[in-house]
């Protein structure tokens, strides 16, 4: 196995609140390879998106290091940081809010390249934004149009397209489909894709959705409450789901499947709560209908069969 | 479907959007109308009357109503009322927009540094605006005027510096509100530096709230200008001001009301076409506001 | 007692307000172009006439040791004397604040028992005759200058028509013009934000939740909107209650009203610093108040509020 | 289905309008929709199919001024509600008919205990009853919505967003109504949280007998709550039957057939997913024909012109013209 393309190590990050410290990302190891997806997967709260954001260094870490092809990113100093403009993106969740309203499509697109010096002369620019727009099915007549004139799917192909204008090669998709209808979400799905293959991309696909990161991912990471509970290949996941949140997960998620009618349910008790100065132990285990006494002691992801990670003291 | 064959509603720009609806709105109109008469006879005031009239005591007609040589009449010291309301216009408008574009540049400092960096910039910056805004505005000016003394530049400095404390905030809620929104992080994400984020992100989109307060503002420090004229502070006599001019002719109003009439009408329509352009504008920026 | 604690705290902030703000005062107040005694001895006092009234009103001392000195007596509540006619400004503060406050709060209760009952109904009749004439009675209220209105009602209804006193306070008469002038500007504030915040709360979805239960339109908006659209308006009247104390000063002039408005014109017009300084403080003072009453009605209203944090 | 019976609610050839200064949005077109006593009918669509509209209208709520009826009927238990008066209405409106909105967090009143927003139900529909009798149909409630009834004296904000939506549907179920309109009640929600809150309604509705009429974007919902389903684009049902019938996915109309394409099978891999071309249709355009032919892969030149019947075989019914004929669905 090459070196990963992205890692993290013991990557933490804390936020201070009134009632205390929020640890929203807690010692999360991660590794993508390059053409590889990981589908970091958990309900709101969880940290998933902070997650992606500390990764960018659009949030400060707390502790750990984020690697990109063996360099650790959070040591740049400001000169260095075009090198992760360059090869580390963003797509972000809501088309609505996340393209100036007050910039043309067109405008969108090509300022990144122009802040990030790709090209020189302004032909060439916008040659490069006419390529892109193209490779991201936007029909080159929405270039002098604003973002409120098209819709979410749209949109969101736009803000793809502005993540790709740098020709990146890691881009962290921050539930990207999740406020688009199903059928323009399956457009945008298929679009990954496509560009996936052609350009040997890396994704980190942080989504709540289950159907969606089974699709797209090599590899899935579950969080709850800032911590990684499982981390295996995304069959391996689906088919043996070791910890008792993910599946309470895949059991709860609604399909369009006759077969599933009539299953029995075992919904999951309770509903999260914010780790503020989290005491040591199972973060899960108020939830969980395992849980004893063994659950207050240090639960840390353990190996249990090659490539797939649980942190659960009752499995494994 | 994208084709642009005509302009048809969605195919505008945020700001040509913006345009359209404050066309559409007609009170707004008017009060563009209106405003936009008043400066120009304001700015003609040369052309219209010269500025010897607005001194020049014609004794033997005191108290003239309003006729054809006099189109305002004249005031107890057979005074021009028509040139010395033009002229005090002048000075009125001239004041009351340096007072705003003061308040609105240094609040704008002040609120935007507050609102885009954060932290103990913020809280620093802010304490001192919670300081400022604990004094009413109209006493902080009066202090001001206590120490500078009397004239229209130390009143225009007056109402300017007691009205910083409320444009800081307006501009930080404004920054604050799209500090977090998500293309501010794409723009970071992309190496956007703080510059070139305020300049081209933040301006351009929090500017319609600041606009729209800083006409609504306008109105209310026209009203302030006069206000201290009609009390004796800021602008001195022989110099006509809005205010002022009510004030020395008060005492003649009751025989001669035009003296009082006109001026006040003339006050009143401009504050009112500045209220309706600030409402119009309010509704076109965020058309929510108003069904 | 969450309220009495949240109270307190809020008094002790005062002080460094107070502090704060009356070193920045002293500071405006000292950097004053121009020699105050000669200004207030007039043209032909000798040098040494000078320099004793300098020294009486302590200007020869470095000015952090004259704030020192000036704090040190406000702590005892000695705010020293005015330097036109030697009063203590305390008790010139005393007596005049009565009429103030009597003008401001009267303005303040006509301008909500009117302009919020209209300002609602304008809004739950939205597009109606009623909110078209109350929208646009705001509207002139709000472009009327207070001076010129002021002047004007006072020459129709007290020296044409003779129904009211001219000036002075002579009896409930005497308020009764004060009062609406005063009130003016603030009822067509509190017309348009009653308004506003009515509509505002009428599109919310818990409004639509309670027509859902079958509760009447009236109903709906007597139980679930009035309070929820009463926390803007509450937050509005401190807001206002301030300005109202500002716009005493034209008011009471134009009425001749001996309250503090005149007496601070008068001080502002001869720069008798320590009657403006004490002026300053004591309506901060008042001002800080009422707006922790406010502050503490808003928490009464809103369950959302936590006043504990 | 037997055609003669009388349903709890008939719904005929419905449209609503919203005129604005701009434009008039089409936003429920000859729709027509059914649902029997203790029926639970999934509504299926995309943003701007209107589906909350149809709600809305069921309850003559929609946006006063904007929102027009402007044809159609809307009948329950046999009785004509666009007819009725508002005093009759206000009586049926959370006692006979109640709803559940979309949004948890903002439909509920920040200003009153949850207990009284509960209580109100009562003391609007039952004035017969006592208030020792309404206190305890209050606590009872909550605790079949999971929350102690020690809780009623909190305000919202004191909850979070899965027990406010449990308040909601108290609320909603504390008259025992005939029928719950549920407006996207879970979407707002979490997984998780949506098992329990779906549950819930479930359990609740077989107790009181209500019939339920679930609007969703979310086929995976439908599949496991409902009884029957209508598929609706454009303000049009395209397609409706029993769950069994249409998610057998044999005979689909195309746009149904198309939105299960759209969905990843959390059992089946599959190397692609299968989107619907273009877009929504712009609600503001009148459509002559079929309005899905434009997105159609099946689209025939009579879809342009022609507006396809509903063709209905055992209960199952899809509005194209490809089914026209065929007696094998």
């Amino acid at each position: 196995m090459s070196a990963p393309m992205v890692e993290t190590i013991n990557l933490k990050k804390y936020f201070k609140t009134g009632s205390g410290m929020l640890h929203a990302v807690e010692d999360v190891n991660l590794k993508i390879e390059k053409g590889k997806t990981l589908g970091v997967v958990g309900e709101s709260g969880c940290g998933k998106s902070t997650l992606g954001r500390t990764i960018l260094r659009l949030q400060p870490a707390t502790d750990g290091q984020v690697l990109y092809e063996g360099e650790d990113v959070l040591k740049y100093k400001k000169k260095d940081m075009k090198k992760l403009h360059l090869n580390m993106q963003m797509v972000f969740q809501d088309p609505f809010s996340s393209l100036d309203p007050r910039m043309s499509i067109h405008n969108l697109i090509a300022e990144p390249i122009e802040v990030c010096d790709i090209f020189k002369t302004k032909k060439e620019i916008n040659e490069h934004v006419v390529r892109i727009m193209e490779m991201c099915g936007l029909p080159a007549n929405l270039a002098n149009l604003y973002p409120h004139e098209l819709d979410g799917g749209f949109r969101q192909r736009v803000g793809l397209a502005r993540a790709m204008a740098v020709s990146p090669k890691f881009i962290v998709c921050d539930e990207p489909v999740s406020a688009l209808d199903v059928s323009i979400q399956a457009q945008i799905l298929n679009l990954l894709m496509d560009l996936q293959d052609e350009r040997q991309l890396s994704y980190m696909f942080i989504t709540h959705d289950l159907c969606v990161v089974k699709h797209i991912s090599n590899e899935i990471m579950v969080m709850y409450m800032g911590q990684t509970v499982e981390y295996a290949k995304t069959a391996e996941l689906f088919a043996h789901p070791l910890h008792p949140y993910t599946q309470a997960l895949l059991e709860a998620v609604p399909t369009p499947d006759l077969s599933r009618r009539n299953r029995e349910r075992n919904t999951l008790k309770g509903e999260v709560s914010n780790p503020i100065n989290p005491a040591p132990g199972c973060r899960f285990k108020p939830r969980c209908r395992f849980a004893d006494k063994e659950c207050d002691g240090e639960c840390p992801l353990k190996e249990v069969s090659p490539g797939h990670l649980v942190a659960c003291c009752k499995c494994g | 479907m994208f084709k642009r064959k005509k302009k048809s509603l969605s195919e505008y720009s945020m700001g040509e959007l913006v345009m359209f609806r404050f066309r559409k709105n007609k009170l707004a109109m008017f009060g563009v109308f209106l405003l936009a008469a008043v400066f120009l006879a304001v700015l003609l005031a040369p052309v219209l009357s010269s500025y010897d009239n607005v001194v020049q005591m014609h004794v033997k007609d005191r108290f003239t109503s309003p006729n054809g040589s006099y189109i305002f009449g004249t005031d107890e010291f057979g005074r021009d009322l028509f040139a010395r309301v033009l002229y005090g216009g002048r000075i009125s408008l001239l004041a009351s927009f340096a007072i705003i574009g003061i308040a609105l540049v240094m609040g704008a400092l002040i609120g935007g540094a507050a609102g885009y960096f954060g932290g103990r910039v913020d809280s620093v910056l802010m304490r001192v605006v919670d300081m400022l805004m604990a004094v009413p505005s109209t006493l902080l000016a009066m202090a001001i005027i206590t120490a500078l003394g009397n004239g229209v530049w130390k009143l225009v400095v007056a109402l300017a510096v007691s009205q910083i404390a409320r444009f800081s905030r307006i501009v930080r809620s404004a920054v604050l509100t799209l500090r977090n929104v998500e293309f501010i992080e794409a723009a970071q994400c992309y190496g956007c530096s703080s510059l070139r984020i305020i300049v081209k992100h933040i301006l351009p989109n929090g500017i319609g709230p600041i606009i729209v307060s800083a006409t609504l503002n306008l109105g209310q420090t026209i009203l302030s200008i006069s206000s201290m004229g009609y009390l004796g502070l800021g602008v001195a006599s022989p110099t006509p001001e809005w205010g002022t001019i009510i004030s020395e002719n008060k005492a003649n109003i009751q025989a001669y009301p035009y003296l009082g009439l006109i001026p006040g009408i003339c006050i009143a329509l401009t504050v009112m076409a500045v209220n309706f352009i600030g409402d119009g504008l309010r509704d076109a920026f965020d058309p929510r506001t108003k069904n | 007692m969450n309220w009495v604690k949240y109270a307190g705290k809020r008094l002790l902030m005062l002080i460094p307000v107070i502090i704060c703000v009356t070193f920045i005062l002293f500071l405006i107040l000292s950097a004053a172009p121009g020699n105050l005694a000669r200004q207030l001895l007039g043209q032909d006092a000798t040098e040494e006439q000078i320099e004793a009234k300098q020294a009486e009103m302590g200007l020869d001392k470095p000015l952090l040791v004259r704030y020192g000195l000036y704090m040190r007596d406000v702590v005892r509540l000695d705010f020293g004397e005015s330097w036109i006619n030697g009063e203590s400004v305390l008790e010139r503060f005393q007596n005049r604040l009565p009429y103030t406050l009597m003008l401001s709060t009267l303005a303040m209760i006509f301008a909500v028992a009117i302009g919020v009952p209209l300002g609602i109904m304008s809004a739950i009749r939205q597009y109606s005759l009623l909110d078209y004439g109350t929208t646009f009675v705001a509207i002139l209220l709000f472009s009327l200058p207070a001076f010129w209105l002021g002047t004007m009602c006072q020459i129709l209804f007290c020296l044409i028509l003779r129904w009211l006193p001219t000036s002075g306070i002579t009896g409930w008469k005497s308020y009764i013009l004060p009062t609406v002038i005063l009130g003016a500007n603030t009822l067509a504030s509190m017309i348009r934000m009653s308004r506003t915040s009515m509509l505002d709360v009428i599109r919310q979805d818990y409004i639509r939740t309670a027509r859902a239960k079958g509760a009447a339109m009236q109903v709906v908006v007597r139980k679930h909107a009035l309070r929820n659209s009463l926390i803007p308006i509450v937050t509005q009247m401190g807001i206002t209650f301030a300005g109202t104390i500002g716009g005493a000063v034209v008011t009471e002039n134009i009425f001749t009203i001996p309250g503090i408005g005149t007496m601070l014109l008068n001080a502002v017009k001869s720069r008798d610093v320590p009657v403006v300084l004490g002026t300053v403080i004591f309506v901060t003072i008042i001002v800080g108040i009422i707006n922790l009453a406010v502050d503490l009605i808003c928490a009464l209203i809103d369950p959302r509020i936590d006043l504990a944090s | 289905m037997e055609e003669s019976k009388v349903s709890l609610l008939e719904i005929d050839a419905l449209t609503v309008e919203y005129r604005t200064d701009d434009a008039i949005v089409h936003a429920v077109n000859d729709l027509d929709l059914r649902l029997d006593k203790g029926e639970t009918r999934g509504l299926v669509g995309e943003t701007g199919a209107g589906k909350t509209t149809l709600a809305l209208s069921v309850l003559r709520l929609l946006p006063e001024r904007v929102g027009h009826i402007a044809g159609g009927s809307i009948r329950y238990e046999g009785r004509e509600l666009l007819q009725m008066p508002e005093a009759e209405m206000l009586a049926l409106r959370g006692k006979r008919i109640s709803m559940i909105f979309q949004d948890p967090m903002t439909s509920l009143n920040p200003t009153h205990t949850v207990g009284d927003q509960i209580l109100e139900v009562l003391n609007l529909h039952f004035p017969e009853m006592t208030k020792q009798q309404k206190e305890a149909k209050v606590d009872e409630m909550m605790t079949l919505v999971g929350i102690p009834p020690s809780r009623k004296t909190d305000f919202p904000h004191q909850f979070s967003g899965g027990m406010k939506q449990r308040i909601v549907i108290a609320m909603a179920l504390v008259a025992e109504p005939e029928l719950l309109l549920a407006d996207e009640p879970t979407t707002a929600l979490d997984v998780t949280i949506q098992a329990q809150i779906l549950e819930l309604i479930r359990n609740l509705k077989n107790q009181f007998h209500t019939a339920v009429l679930l609007i969703t974007h979310d086929l995976g919902v439908v599949a496991e709550f409902c009884d029957t389903v209508s598929v609706v684009y454009a303000g049009r049902v395209v397609e409706y039957g029993t769950v069994e019938a249409v998610f057998e996915k044999k005979n689909n109309h195309p746009y149904t057939a198309g939105l299960f394409g759209c969905i990843p099978d959390l059992k089946d891999d599959q190397p692609r997913l299968h989107p619907i071309a273009g877009r929504m249709s712009d609600p503001r355009v009148v459509h002559e024909g079929c309005c899905f032919c434009d997105r159609c892969d099946h689209a025939m030149e009579r879809c342009k012109t022609v507006a396809p019947a509903m063709h209905v075989h055992k209960g199952h019914g899809i509005a194209c013209h490809l089914f026209e004929n065929r007696e094998d669905f």
